[in-house]
Parts: structure tokens; sequence; C-alpha cells
């Protein structure tokens, strides 16, 4: 069953189109990464799927329903984001304490406990916080209102190391014990790409790949050797990167399925088939295919 | 009226623009935490939730406010005492109204009245009447007649006149020297009136009578004869009185 | 999946116990203001004198005058402020919808304007407590919540309705302001130029002389000005896009 | 036991391989329970589906069969199923390393038999 579905999805600020031509559809119980560049409309995509902003065409349910101001939407999703604001009047316990009220899955000991583990104070305040430990912070509200559809926009900007590794442990773990629909975007792909399921990558504003993370992993073929061999195996093939190594040797990534040559063939052409990681290919795939930031010095 | 409305609307703009300002330069500076803030809102709301019962018990210095009935008698009574003066038949009288009474022996034939500050107009009616005695004795009554404030406005009321004869300063009466007399006026007196309502002006509905408030103003009630205070002299046949002002004598 | 599914009325519930809870600074603000009042009452009470050649009378009035207009001015700018953007973010961690949180809003402002009624009421009694202490004042007119429960209670709720419709006004305003500062000027504009067209002081002089015919006169004009701009308000934040 | 998360394996295969190797070692025998999707999940820090992936990899070659309702379970031939495979991986790899080594050295087929079969029959003399 799909709980997210979007169907043409577009949305204009004033003139400029931040989403176009989105259609996915996400299903119960996923963990998916929202992945593309700054300024691809990931946020604005996750906004509309929380019902805080309207799509100017096309369709999105969540739960079946239309989330913006839809009360039901609202009260079993939650998007977690670092603008997360709280009245300046509330400690942490107190906002925990209303969350008690709102949520009604929340689970007030989990958000004790991992208040505690973090050492967060329940007494300080939201707006007194560094923006490692507000994000913190937030991510635990998050994961304690166990909400069905749980929406991270950057969650772990500005925490240091240990705290990434304990959130991405504290993620798996509830999740494994409260399985949920659950998308991430973050920049930090590799750093979390084994809790991922799926994969959603947008580049400039559109969908450009929707797959699982091990189709992904075996998306693409890396070939790595003399440029005059590879360019003779890779004519008339989509190349999704290439990059001149040295003089005389270069590096092309191809999409696996075009890749039907003799393996023995190539490497007897002194070239090499090299995996390319998820985080690599999500960068080739929406890199502008006209050369990478060496070719801008190299002029 | 319609332009003092604009007006006054603009000076409402401006003073919400000035208060805006202020909470906002306020809010800028204050942390305000939950816990104190509940103490602090639950202090202030006990205070005015007491603050009626409080006010209902202090004392109060409350003031009678005539009816036209109970005016009417006053003056009557006024009207009374000034005939009995002229008559000698103050005796009734002197239980209400005599305030201070003396009397004083002399060698000459001849006493002056002198009035000072008759300028300001005499708050004090003197009259002197001859007896038959052959003696040197002087006796002086001074009496004090009901005296009103009228009509006090004040917004919604209506107007209302009060006796206020017990708050009055006395007139200093003194002998300059063996035969001179000298009557002055009785140092000024400061009343003050509060009135309090839970009724104001901004929602002052179409009530006709509340509606009076159109002039505020406190007058004092001109009598036909100025001043609330007779001095009533009593002096034997053979001594002469003088005066710069003239006067009338009674037998 | 188990959905949580909590009505409307629950939900909203919740939600005024939170934006109570989150105003709570606002109602400090409104201490603030009346504490000013009852300054500024003490200072300067509307009263008269006169002066005879040995008498100087002087008489003073002290109404709540003072209190409820700053009170007003105080929710004028309660409504506009609910309407900021930071504040209507606070509500969206949590469970709502934009009309639900303006409902919220409103539910909220009844119930802030109550209480600023009752505490601008109360506030001219601390105002008389400090008149009595200071000096033993000849009391000309006493007219007090137990010898005149009548006008204590029609100038209370008078007052709660007056404040309710300020805030009303802040908060529409405030409301078109979010969406649109051009509409905002348009409407601010309008209403300057009525001022100065007769036509428009007329309107303006019929509502008010319409409100002064008596207490229910006065509630109706004040629903309906209230009403009217929380509707509209709530109208505009249906459609209104949280910014991020 | 930490993954190779550097994109040279999928993530599934390496939990097959961990299962293969525990299989090997006699951690787990014949008919023993076979961790779960959700237990491998948090072992290695990984999304249950991934680890579900790398069960259903196990079950295809039947080195583990499933009861339904109780789990996955080690077949009987496991052990030796995972050798053999191992064993033909492995030589099937040498194999192709020396064939690409004698084409550089321009050692002919014949030749290159010649040398193994010499090899294996002092092997055997030994």
């Amino acid at each position: 069953m799909s709980v997210i579905q979007c169907e043409n999805i577009e949305k204009k600020f004033r003139k400029k189109k931040a989403l176009q031509n989105i259609t996915f559809q996400i299903e119960d119980e996923k963990i998916t990464g929202l992945v593309g560049r700054n300024g691809t409309g990931k946020t604005t995509l996750l906004r509309i799927l929380a019902g805080f902003t309207k799509q100017t065409s096309g369709t999105v349910t969540v739960f079946d329903k239309t989330p913006f101001n839809n009360l039901f939407v609202s009260a079993n999703s939650i998007l977690i984001n670092d603008q997360m604001q709280f009245p300046g009047s509330f400690n942490l316990q107190d906002i925990l304490n209303y969350a008690t009220e709102f949520y009604g899955k929340w689970d007030a000991e989990l958000a004790a406990r991992l208040l505690q583990y973090f050492r967060l104070n329940p007494q300080s305040y939201h707006s007194d916080l560094s923006k490692g430990m507000k994000n913190t912070f937030n991510f635990i509200f998050g994961l304690a209102t166990r909400c069905d559809v749980t929406l991270f926009d950057e969650p772990i900007n500005g925490m240091d190391e240990a705290v990434r590794k304990d959130v991405y442990r504290a993620l798996l773990k509830d999740y494994l014990a409260y399985p949920r629909t659950i998308i991430i975007s973050s920049h930090f792909l590799d750093e979390m790409e084994h809790l991922l399921e799926d994969i959603l990558l947008l580049d400039e504003g559109k969908v450009a790949l929707h797959k699982s993370l091990d189709e992904l992993r075996e998306y693409a073929v890396g070939l790595l050797g003399p440029t005059e061999a590879i360019k003779r195996w890779t004519a008339g093939l989509e190349v999704l990167h290439e990059k001149q190594v040295v003089s005389n040797q270069m590096y092309t990534v191809l999409k696996a399925q075009d890749c039907t040559f003799n393996e023995q063939q190539l490497l007897q052409e002194g070239i090499a088939f090299m995996p390319v990681s998820a985080n690599d290919l999500c960068l080739y795939l929406t890199n502008s295919r006209t050369g990478d930031i060496d070719d801008v010095f190299n002029e | 009226m319609t332009n003092f409305g604009i007006l006054s609307i603009l000076f409402l703009l401006l003073i919400i623009f000035i208060v805006v300002l202020f909470i906002k330069s306020m809010s800028k500076h204050m942390r305000l935490n939950q816990r104190p803030l509940k103490i602090f809102i639950a202090f202030y709301t006990t205070v005015l939730i007491i603050a009626p019962i409080i006010y209902l018990v202090l004392p109060k210095t409350e003031v009678t406010i005539l009816t036209d009935k109970m005016q009417k008698k006053l003056s009557l009574e006024n009207q009374m005492l000034y005939n009995a003066l002229f008559e000698n038949k103050t005796a009734e009288f002197d239980e209400k109204f005599l305030v201070n009474e003396w009397s004083r022996e002399i060698k000459e034939k001849e006493i002056f009245l002198k009035m000072m500050n008759p300028e300001e107009g005499s708050q004090v009616g003197i009259i002197v009447q001859q007896s038959d005695a052959l003696s040197n004795q002087i006796t002086g009554k001074l009496y004090r007649k009901n005296y009103f404030v009228e009509e006090i406005h004040l917004r919604n009321f209506d107007s209302v006149n009060i006796n206020i004869v017990d708050t009055l300063n006395e007139p200093i009466i003194t002998w300059e020297d063996a035969t001179t007399l000298v009557v002055k006026n009785p140092p000024n007196k400061k009343l003050s009136f509060v009135s309090v309502s839970d009724a104001t002006d901004i929602i002052a509905f179409n009530n006709e009578d509340s509606r009076k408030n159109e002039s505020t103003v406190v007058k004092i009630k001109e009598w036909e004869y100025a001043g609330p205070y007779y001095l009533l002299i009593t002096v034997p046949k053979n001594i002469k009185v003088w005066s710069d002002e003239g006067l009338r004598i009674y037998k | 999946m188990s959905l949580t599914n909590k009505t409307f009325a629950e939900t909203l519930q919740v939600q005024v116990k939170f934006k109570l809870h989150a105003y709570l600074g606002m109602i400090v603000y409104l201490i603030m203001v009346q504490i000013v009042g009852i300054l500024m009452s003490l200072m300067g009470p509307t009263g008269m004198s006169s002066v005879s050649s040995f008498i100087d009378i002087n008489a003073e009035m002290y109404t709540p005058t003072v209190l409820i207009f700053l009170s007003n001015l105080w929710a004028f700018y309660v409504g506009l402020l609910m309407t900021r953007h930071d504040q209507r973010a606070d509500i969206m961690p949590f469970v709502s919808t934009r009309i639900m949180s303006s409902i919220g809003d409103v539910v909220v402002l009844v119930a802030l304007a109550v209480y600023a009624g009752i505490t601008a009421m109360l506030s001219n009694y601390v105002v008389r407590i400090v008149i009595l202490l200071k000096s033993n004042k000849h009391m000309l007119s006493d007219e007090n919540m137990f010898s005149a429960p009548e006008v204590f209670i029609e100038n209370l709720v008078a007052f709660i309705f007056f404040i309710l419709c300020f805030a009303a006004v802040g908060y529409f305003l405030g409301m078109i302001a979010q969406k649109s500062k051009k509409v905002l000027f348009i409407i601010v504009a309008v209403f300057f130029s009525m001022l100065f067209t007769s036509f428009g002081q007329e309107i303006l002089l019929g509502t008010i002389k319409i409100a002064q015919f008596g207490l229910f006169s006065f509630m109706g004009v004040m629903i309906i000005l209230s009403a009217s701009c929380f509707i509209v308000a709530t109208f505009l934040a249906g459609n209104l896009e949280v910014k991020g | 036991m930490q993954l190779n998360s550097d994109g040279t394996k999928p993530i599934y295969v390496q939990i097959a391989e961990w299962l293969e190797n525990e299989i090997i070692a006699d951690h787990l025998k014949t008919d023993d329970k076979v961790y779960s999707q959700y237990q491998l999940a948090e072992l290695f820090n990984i999304n249950p589906a991934t680890a579900g992936k790398g069960l259903t990899l196990l079950l295809e070659e039947q080195i583990v069969y499933k009861k339904r309702g109780l789990g996955m379970f080690v077949t009987a031939e496991a052990k030796k199923m995972i050798l053999e495979k191992r064993r033909n991986e492995r030589l099937t790899l040498m194999i192709q390393e020396i064939v690409l080594e004698a084409k550089r050295l321009m050692v002919s087929e014949d030749e290159l038999i010649t040398l193994i079969k010499r090899a294996s029959s002092k092997e055997e003399g030994k």
C-alpha cells in the first residue's frame, strides 16, 4: 500500500518553478532517502507532503488525503527541520508535555531517555540551544511522535559525528520496533545509506531517480582505462559521467544495463571495472554533464 | 463634533503606535519563563480580586447629598435665623448656629468696627444691636448658617447639592486696640470631592439622565446676604458705634 | 499501520490550552499596560475645580476609562501579533490545520478579552484604594460593584466586547498584512479617507450612534464587527502557507 | 562486525556472506534458526529490507529454508553447498587470472594445460 502518492506536482514561487512534474509513490513502512543538490526542491517537496505548503498543480495524497489543511494528516505526520520553532516561553519539558497531548502515539519515556542520553536539560529553552543541540532535540521530538509519516529535512545538520552515529542508530532501532514511513533528506548520503531502503533523487525540481538502494548500487559501472580504448567501447552509449584522470587515462560511468560487453576483452585492453557508490552516482546523475570543478581551473 | 472626532481618532492611532513600539522594545529584553509568569499573573489577579473588598472596608468620609426637601428646610432655617437676628430672638437658634461668643468691658464711650479685606466681599454679615443696659459690656455672637455647594456636575451624574457648613473655617475677629474691633474674612478653605464609578463615557449609552454633562461646573450658591456668617454685636445705648462702611443699628 | 484519529474538538481543546500557555507573556504585557493605566489614572483624574472667595472646591472623577483604552491597544497588538509568521509557526510541530489554528486564536483572543475586561474593571478599585489611602477625601459618589452591580456588569460586558473588537480588528489587519501588504495599505487608506469625507464620517458616526443605544445594540455592533473580522481572517488563514 | 560500505559489494551480499561464514564456522548448524531480518538489521545497523534481501539470496540458493511463521532455518546441505560454491568461485577466478597471465606471457593454451597437468601429478606424487 502506498502511503504517499504524488502525481505531476508542480510548485511555483512567483515565476520560478521549484518543482515540476514530480510523480512518485512511497510505500508503507519504508525508509526513503531524499537526495539532491542544494536548491533542487527537497525542502519544498517535504513541506508539501507535510501540508505546510500547497502545490501549484498536480495531486498529492498522504493516507489518501490531501495534506494541505488536513487534520488527520497533521495528526499522523510530522516534519522535522531546523526552522522548527516552539513558543519562547516553553522549556523542553513543556514542549514534550504538549506533544503528549497532541500526538496519540507519543512515547514520553523514549523522549525523556533520549533527552537524558544526549545531555539535553529538560529545563532549558529551545532558543538557547546550539544548532546541533536544537537539531538533536528536533530529531528526538520527531522520533517520539511515532507518526506514521515522519519527514526529516536535513536532520543531522550541526551534529558532531558521535551524535550523528547515535542518531542513526536510534532511528533504526525505533524503526525496527515501530516500523513507519520515513523520508530523510540529507547531504550525508554515504553516512546513512545503510539505513535506507529507497532513494528518491531530485534534480532541478524533477525526480531524477526513484529506486531501491540495492538497485542503485548496481545501476551503474565505472570503467577506468586508456582513453582511446574507452572511447571506442562506449561510443553510442549513454555516459553518466566522464573524467580525464591523467593524460591518457579516463574514468567513465555507464548504466550497468548498457554494459553488455565482454569483460575479458576489456580486461585485456587494460580497462578495469569499478563499482560506483550510491553517493557518487547521485552526484553524477545530478551534476551538469559539462564537467566538474576541475574544468573551471583547466581553462 | 466631527473635527474633534477625527482629531481624537488620530490621537488614538498615535498612542497605539507608541504603545506598540513600547511593547515591542520590552519584549526584546524580557525572558519570560512559564513558572515565574504564572506566579506573577496569579499574584496580580489575586490582588485585583481582593481590591474591591479592601475598598469596601476602607473608611470613607461620605457627604450628604441634599434632596430638594432637605434643602428647602435648611433654607427656611436660614431665613428664620436671619429674621431672629433682627428681632433679638436668637436664643432658640443658639444651639444650632452659634459658633462663638464673647464679651468685653470697654472704658471709652465709642467703638469702631473695621472690616479687613472688604474688596473680596465680606463673608460676615454684621448686625449691631443696642441694649438698654447702661454698662460698658459689649457682647458678640458669631452665627453660621447652613451653606451649600450647588450643582456639582460630574460626568454622568446629576448635579448635586451639599451642605458644607461643618467644614468651613471661621472668620477672625480681633481687637486692634481698646476701641477697634476688626473682622477678617475666614481663611481660604480647600474642599476636595471624589466620585468613583464603574461607568465611563466611552460607553455612555443613550441614557438621557447621564447626558447632562455638557457643562461641568461647580457653583456656590449666592445668598441674598453674602457669606455664611453673621456677627451679632450687642452694645449698651451709651456707647456709640462707628464704621467706615456705615451701619444700621437695631434696637 | 495504526493511525490516530482525534476529533476536531479534542484537538482544538488541546490547542487552545497550548496557545493560552504560549501567550502567557501577553498577559504579562497586559498587566504592565494596566499598571501604567493605574498610574495614569492616579496622575491625571478627570475633574474640575471652582474658586470662590474663601472656598476652593475641587472635584475629581475616577473611572476605568484609561484602563479600558489601554487594554484595547493591548488587544489590538495581541491580535496583530498572533498573525505573525513566527507565532503561527509555533503550532506547526504539533497537530493543527491552518483553519483550526485560526479558530484556536479566536478562542484564545476571546479568553484574553474576558480576562482583560475583568482586570481592567478591577484595576479601577486599586486606583480607588490608593486615593483613599493618600488623603481622606469626601466621597461625593461611590458607585461600586456592590452598591451598583448592574452598572458594573453592564460596563464589564460592554468592555469585554469592546476589547474583543479591537483584538479582532488587529487580527484581521495582521492577517491581511501576511497575505498582501498592498491590500493592507488600501484598507488603511480607505479608513483614513472615510475620516475626511462627510459620507465616511456619517457611516462611522452612524455606527457609533447605533452602538450608543444601549448595551445590547453596543454588543450587537461589536459582535458583528468582531465576527466579520474573524471570519475573513480565518478564511485567509486557511489558504495561507507557512513560509519557511 | 563491520560492513564494508564503500560500495564495492552490495550490503545484502555481504550479509549473505556473513551468514555463510557462520554456517561454515558451525555457529549455525543444520535446522538451526537463522537470524531474522530485524535481528540482522539491528546487528549491522542496516535497513531491514536490505537484511531481508540477504536472507532471500540464501533462500534462493537453498542454504536456508522457510518455516511459515517461524522464520528461516539452515538446510542440511547448507555447509556442503557453501563450500562447493566458494570452491567453484575461487577456482574460476584463479583460473581466469592464470589464463590472462599466460596470454600476457605468450604461453599457448596447450602449454598451459601441460603445466597444470604437471603440477597436478607432482601434487599426487607427494
